[in-house]
């Protein structure tokens, strides 16, 4: 066990430090760009030196980097302030799944402007119908010549509004049980048909849509894999989103905690001196660092070749709930003002943010108890719960309407 | 022993139940969420013409001389309702601290317009992050002028008079009653995590205040104010604890996953039967509450303490479980659910944390325990 | 709302502990007999002036008493030091089953012995093979004449070395649904045939056996209810027992944690004024208080003749839990010495019996997750789990084996 | 950066487990608590022949000179065994305690006995009910001489030597290194919640002792020691919360109910995947444990502080909801799990509770947090 790094892994990270250190992003850059031009300068300025998705092969725009190797990258880009979001979907989720499924052309096509950033994707796969149960959706696909026509709707589709392309999962058989009728596509999201409608969350922002297709044509070589084969090709995707998203980002976490039960007083000394508020702070750290560890014990096992399973599930599973319980927590050591939303206040805004936000990281990629359950049944191989839905046609399952 | 509501008690919860149903739709909640008003004044209007502001005041004072049962079930109902009004602070704390500490001249002056709802009131304690106590206000008041910032103040934009925790000049703790329609007073609003309920900050330069009542005012005498407080908080927080459960229940009947209502899954249906444990413990612990703040008990700080832990608890967690039994739904400004998530966390840093609560429980505690040994 | 008596209650108070502190057990009465003896010498002593099982007619022994009444016997009962454990099963849960299932004349036979506490009853419900799900017994019940021929095993049954009768559920036909097959009698637990084992519990006593039953023959007029009836008449028997158990008991306690916080110290103060110490007592007594409230709130439901209904689970399920958390947490509070069994130390002992006790609790009468289920479908509403057992042949449903 | 065992590391652990699994089956554990007996002798030499008590001592000493990463992965499949030994008292802190502080001619004295197992050492600390600290440790030690009582001490009635923490003359701490076998030395049996490790009182009159080391130990120091023994406690537990959760699952999976496995119900099966989660987490910070441990990290406090918090959690949880998911069979004496369920709450309040851990791990983050600053 060693936490340092190979004289070869210290020597990558000299390289990746030194570039990075040579052309990280100016001021000049940043100025009278959006977020999202400077995060495709960014990523365009990696692509031409070779850093973007340095895990990729070379064909497709990458350098063939090992786990540990991208970890390395990610530590060092991480000391800087440059914008990712916007390809963590198309890069992380949907990339490994064209990787997989798509025809030849279009990997050669698609993989290096995902690389480069040239390209934003979006993934179609929730509906009104089918939240926890994906498989349940409902969207129809149906062959009309070298066409497929697409009718539906999907939902919480971050990024559809500036979409290049997405991939979508459609129902093209309703008479054959839930998972066997379906069919995965690209889809063109400049494509006519497409209505997209922002959703506004309860914290006021929207980083969703709900997408409305109309008779979409979708060429049948943009199908990816076969027929009645959607179901797997999701699971490819749906297995590397829980590698993308983890525990879920910036937000109210034990140095947040620290540094205002620091500041706080309690009974006139500082709050961090109080027993109930130590014990409750220790707990957190324990959920924390677990997820921590957890996460350089995956990386380890990745490096070693093993493929990333459904303990996986762990990160989002403990990381939004920490979230919102760490978020209250700060609020109720400001006691009265902790509900005061001033966006000048970053500790308190931080928690609020928090706050309002762990709910939908408790849902988002699935919820904590379909996490819950895919670690009780696939970890520790226990029984599935009676399936009413199996073995039936999907048309025939009961949907409570 | 009889340890239930009576027949006209449970009457008027059926009538007020009514009543905020036709009178406070989610729309009105929403539209106080949405828009830039601190309150609904039509609501407020409505409210008080029922009588409600009037409840616990006596008849003397223009009010109806009602006891707490009347005060606690109204509670409840407004806090299903997610009402978008100053019932708390005005009722709760202006209305109990004037009852409690003020000369009859300022009964005469303030209640019959704090019964019949044209004056709202409220309290002005918190000064700064962390709670403000005897020792660490900053707040003075020298010579009937007093001086300082109070932020977050519930209500405060639209309040007419502030009961305003202070230190005199001599040191000791002093409430101060202050008209609030005058050129020194400077209020800017503060947003909160609840926009249903308008809070300000509210900056006194020697404004002209009275003291109430004779003027020093125990802080144990002030806590025990806020106990009487805590029972009615609680009482509004079990009701959004119970709207959270059913409309989790509703929903979880309804809504279809895997080929069955998800509320056939047992991750789900535990989930709310522990939703629903909390809140009858809550409930429980709130009857006790209200029969020692109605019966004068000299258990109050006990029984207050514990039906408002017990109260934030329940209805912190139904409120946070109801959305994510919503799922996707539950997490859009659409729904619903997003005001008992707001209004429950406000309502549990109102008058003192968890943390505070379940300090004062214990201190009740060890008093009955030393008395027992 | 009033905890005051009505003038009518405080005149039977004054009648009741008039009687009580006449009659009460002395030292003499306790003297060379047993625990068994001494709870018959009390409840003998209270038939004979009327105070026994106050809630039943007249003609069974009892004086048709008030649930208020009920409770004021208790309370002031409860001031004595008195056995009345042997008859909570007979007197609390079986006595009410007789009343509605049995034939006359076993009533008139029965119920006053068990009123006066001459004669002991046992429950034989469980199995092994049907624990949490009770109906899932096999005890065989044959017609044989006009006798019924019994085989089988029961297990948990409390008292059944010393009963005189039990009421057992028996399988009188395998080849109907699992609830139908049932039928219940009253069985001579003195009758050729019966095999009792007791069971060593980890706590190391013997509170519960295994009774065997070969060819144990029973007289038909001993039914309670039709054939296959049984189940119906069982739910009698549970829906008094969900009111008889209760909490559970004596044991760890605020009081006991107050007590021990006030003793031992942290950091050189007592740690009561420890802030986490105190965060975890004010939960407790959350929980303690509401339970009590809560059984008031039940107490005034039936003095108002509703029926007791299945929120009375809430008791045990509540109950239970917190005395094994309660319990581990004033072990915490004595750090290492908290391990240390010692009977002349009441406080550490009480503790640890509660700490191993409370297992057994969370299990017996319904588990933690029966009562949850219970409260979720009979007080939420909510719907039943798929029922694979449902409709089908006992002998058809799958057992695992 | 390899966040994983080594091949040979575990391979000692497949090595380990086939062992105990031969020589510790659960029948060894149970006749310890059944029986009068302090330990199981025949497991204790075995286990000294395959040289387990000998891991870290160097070879000098007639030691293996082997890591902390071995000596953790022996740790955890003791505690799956519910091994009936005074491994951790002898090698965990005994052990470590004349390593740390004592003179070459103590090391040379005793480590050898230690590493074969001839000699059994344990750690004296607590003496009253609460914590023992440097303030109030009662039992002294002058010119040589130990006089006190020390319980309960875990393994007391069978060691041959104790570490003796007391207070000299001088008034500051000192560790005393104590042959029990002395007529001065009283020791009587002490019944714990777990039978199956012996406990002792143990009384000194006036015993001769020598100072550990240098005399004066820093109060620190000897935390810093248990910090190190709290990293191999940690995974003794983590061995025990892993048995546990195995035997819910098979249980879970052969045990029928309403026609369904019982762990098919979401209230079991999600009950056991709450067991994973903890046990996984404490696992990866017991890696980090043993890393900060090996390795000399000065982050050493925060690294044990956080394992031993964490192992304590899941193995408390993991052996409560063990017996929960057997249901009536789980409460038999006759069933094994009331092993883990006594061993887990004994571990737990050895060398301090989970209260105590918890606020050494906070006050490592407010160190690093004021140098961060």
């Amino acid at each position: 066990m060693d936490f340092n790094d190979t004289p070869q892994e210290a020597a990558f990270r000299t390289d990746v430090a030194d570039w990075l250190a040579q052309n990280q992003l100016t001021d000049a850059d940043r100025e009278g760009r959006s977020a999202l031009e400077i995060a495709k300068l960014w990523q365009r300025r990696k692509y031409e030196a070779g850093w973007a998705c340095i895990g990729w092969d070379t064909e497709y725009g990458g350098r063939g980097a090992s786990p540990i190797e991208r970890v390395i990258w990610d530590q060092e880009e991480g000391k800087y302030n440059v914008p990712s979001r916007f390809f963590v979907i198309g890069q992380g989720m949907i990339a490994p799944t064209l990787m997989v499924w798509a025809q030849p052309q279009h990997k050669e096509n698609f993989l290096p402007k995902l690389a480069s950033g040239e390209e934003i994707w979006c993934q179609l796969f929730s509906e009104p119908a089918g939240g926890s149960d994906l498989a349940a959706l409902r969207t129809k696909a149906e062959k009309d010549g070298d066409d497929w026509v697409i009718n539906g709707q999907k939902i919480w589709t971050s990024q559809a509004h500036y979409a290049d392309y997405g991939i979508i999962v459609t129902r093209t058989d309703p008479t054959v049980a839930k998972h066997k009728g379906l069919t995965m596509f690209i889809v063109d999201m400049k494509a006519p048909g497409i209505d997209i409608k922002p959703i506004k969350q309860l914290t006021g922002e929207s980083d969703f849509n709900e997408v409305y297709f109309t008779d979409v044509r979708i060429p049948d070589h943009y199908r990816l894999g076969d027929v009645g084969q959607g179901w797997t090709a999701a699971l490819t995707t749906l297995m590397n989103e829980r590698l993308a998203i983890g525990g879920g980002g910036p937000g109210a976490d034990v140095k947040l905690a620290l540094e205002i039960a620091t500041l706080v007083e309690i009974d006139g000394k500082p709050a961090i001196e109080d027993s109930a508020v130590r014990a409750k702070i220790a707990d957190f750290h324990v959920l924390e660092a677990g997820l921590e560890y957890n996460g350089y014990r995956a990386i380890t096992a990745l490096s070693r070749g093993e493929l990333p399973g459904p303990e996986n599930s762990i990160g989002k599973l403990v990381g939004a709930p920490k979230l919102q319980a760490i978020a209250s927590f700060c609020m109720d050591l400001l006691e009265e003002s902790g509900i005061v939303w001033s966006d000048d206040n970053l500790l308190t805004s931080l928690a609020q943010r928090s706050y309002m936000g762990a709910p939908g990281l408790r849902i988002a990629g699935g919820t904590d108890e379909i996490m819950t359950n895919i670690i009780a049944e696939r970890v520790l191989g226990l029984p599935q719960d009676p399936r009413l839905d199996k073995g039936i046609p999907f048309n025939e399952v009961p949907t409570g309407n | 022993m009889n340890f239930e509501f009576s027949e006209e008690q449970l009457m008027l919860r059926e009538q007020a139940r009514g009543f905020l149903k036709q009178e406070c739709s989610p729309s009105v909640t929403r539209s106080v969420l949405d828009g830039d008003m601190h309150y609904d004044r039509g609501l407020w209007q409505k409210v008080a013409e029922m009588g409600w502001t009037a409840t616990t005041i006596p008849e003397e004072y223009g009010g109806l001389g009602l006891g707490y049962y009347e005060l606690a079930i109204i509670a409840e109902e407004l806090g299903r309702a997610v009402a978008p009004i100053p019932f708390s602070s005005s009722v709760y704390l202006a209305t109990e601290a004037i009852m409690a500490f003020g000369s009859s001249a300022q009964k005469n002056k303030w209640l019959p317009g704090l019964a019949s709802g044209e004056v709202i009131g409220t309290l002005a304690l918190s000064e700064r992050s962390g709670r403000a106590t005897a020792e660490n206000l900053s707040v003075t008041c020298e010579d009937g002028l007093v001086t300082g910032t109070k932020t977050p103040v519930a209500d405060g934009m639209i309040a007419n008079i502030a009961v305003v925790a202070c230190k005199a000049s001599a040191g000791h703790v002093q409430l101060a009653l202050v008209d609030l329609a005058q050129d020194s007073v400077d209020r800017t609003m503060v947003t909160t995590l609840d926009p249903s309920r308008g809070h300000a900050s509210i900056s006194l330069a020697k404004t002209s205040a009275e003291p109430l009542g004779e003027g020093e005012v125990s802080w144990s005498a002030f806590e025990a104010l806020l106990d009487r407080a805590a029972v009615l908080m609680a009482w509004e927080q079990l009701g959004i604890a119970d709207m959270a459960l059913e409309q989790a229940c509703d929903y979880a009947k309804q809504r279809f996953a895997f080929g069955r209502a998800i509320g056939s899954f047992q991750a789900i249906k535990h989930k709310l039967a522990g939703m629903y444990v909390k809140n009858s413990l809550a409930r429980s612990n709130a009857y006790h509450g209200v029969w020692a703040l109605a019966s004068g008990s000299n258990s109050l700080q006990l029984a207050a303490s514990t039906a408002r832990v017990a109260s934030t608890q329940a209805s912190l967690f139904a409120a946070q479980e109801n959305i994510q039994t919503h799922g996707g739904m539950g997490f859009t400004w659409e729904f619903d659910c997003q005001f008992y998530y707001r209004r429950a966390k406000v309502l549990s840093l109102a008058i003192g944390s968890e943390r505070h609560w379940q300090h004062r429980l214990v201190s009740a505690l060890q008093h009955n325990h030393a008395n027992a040994a």
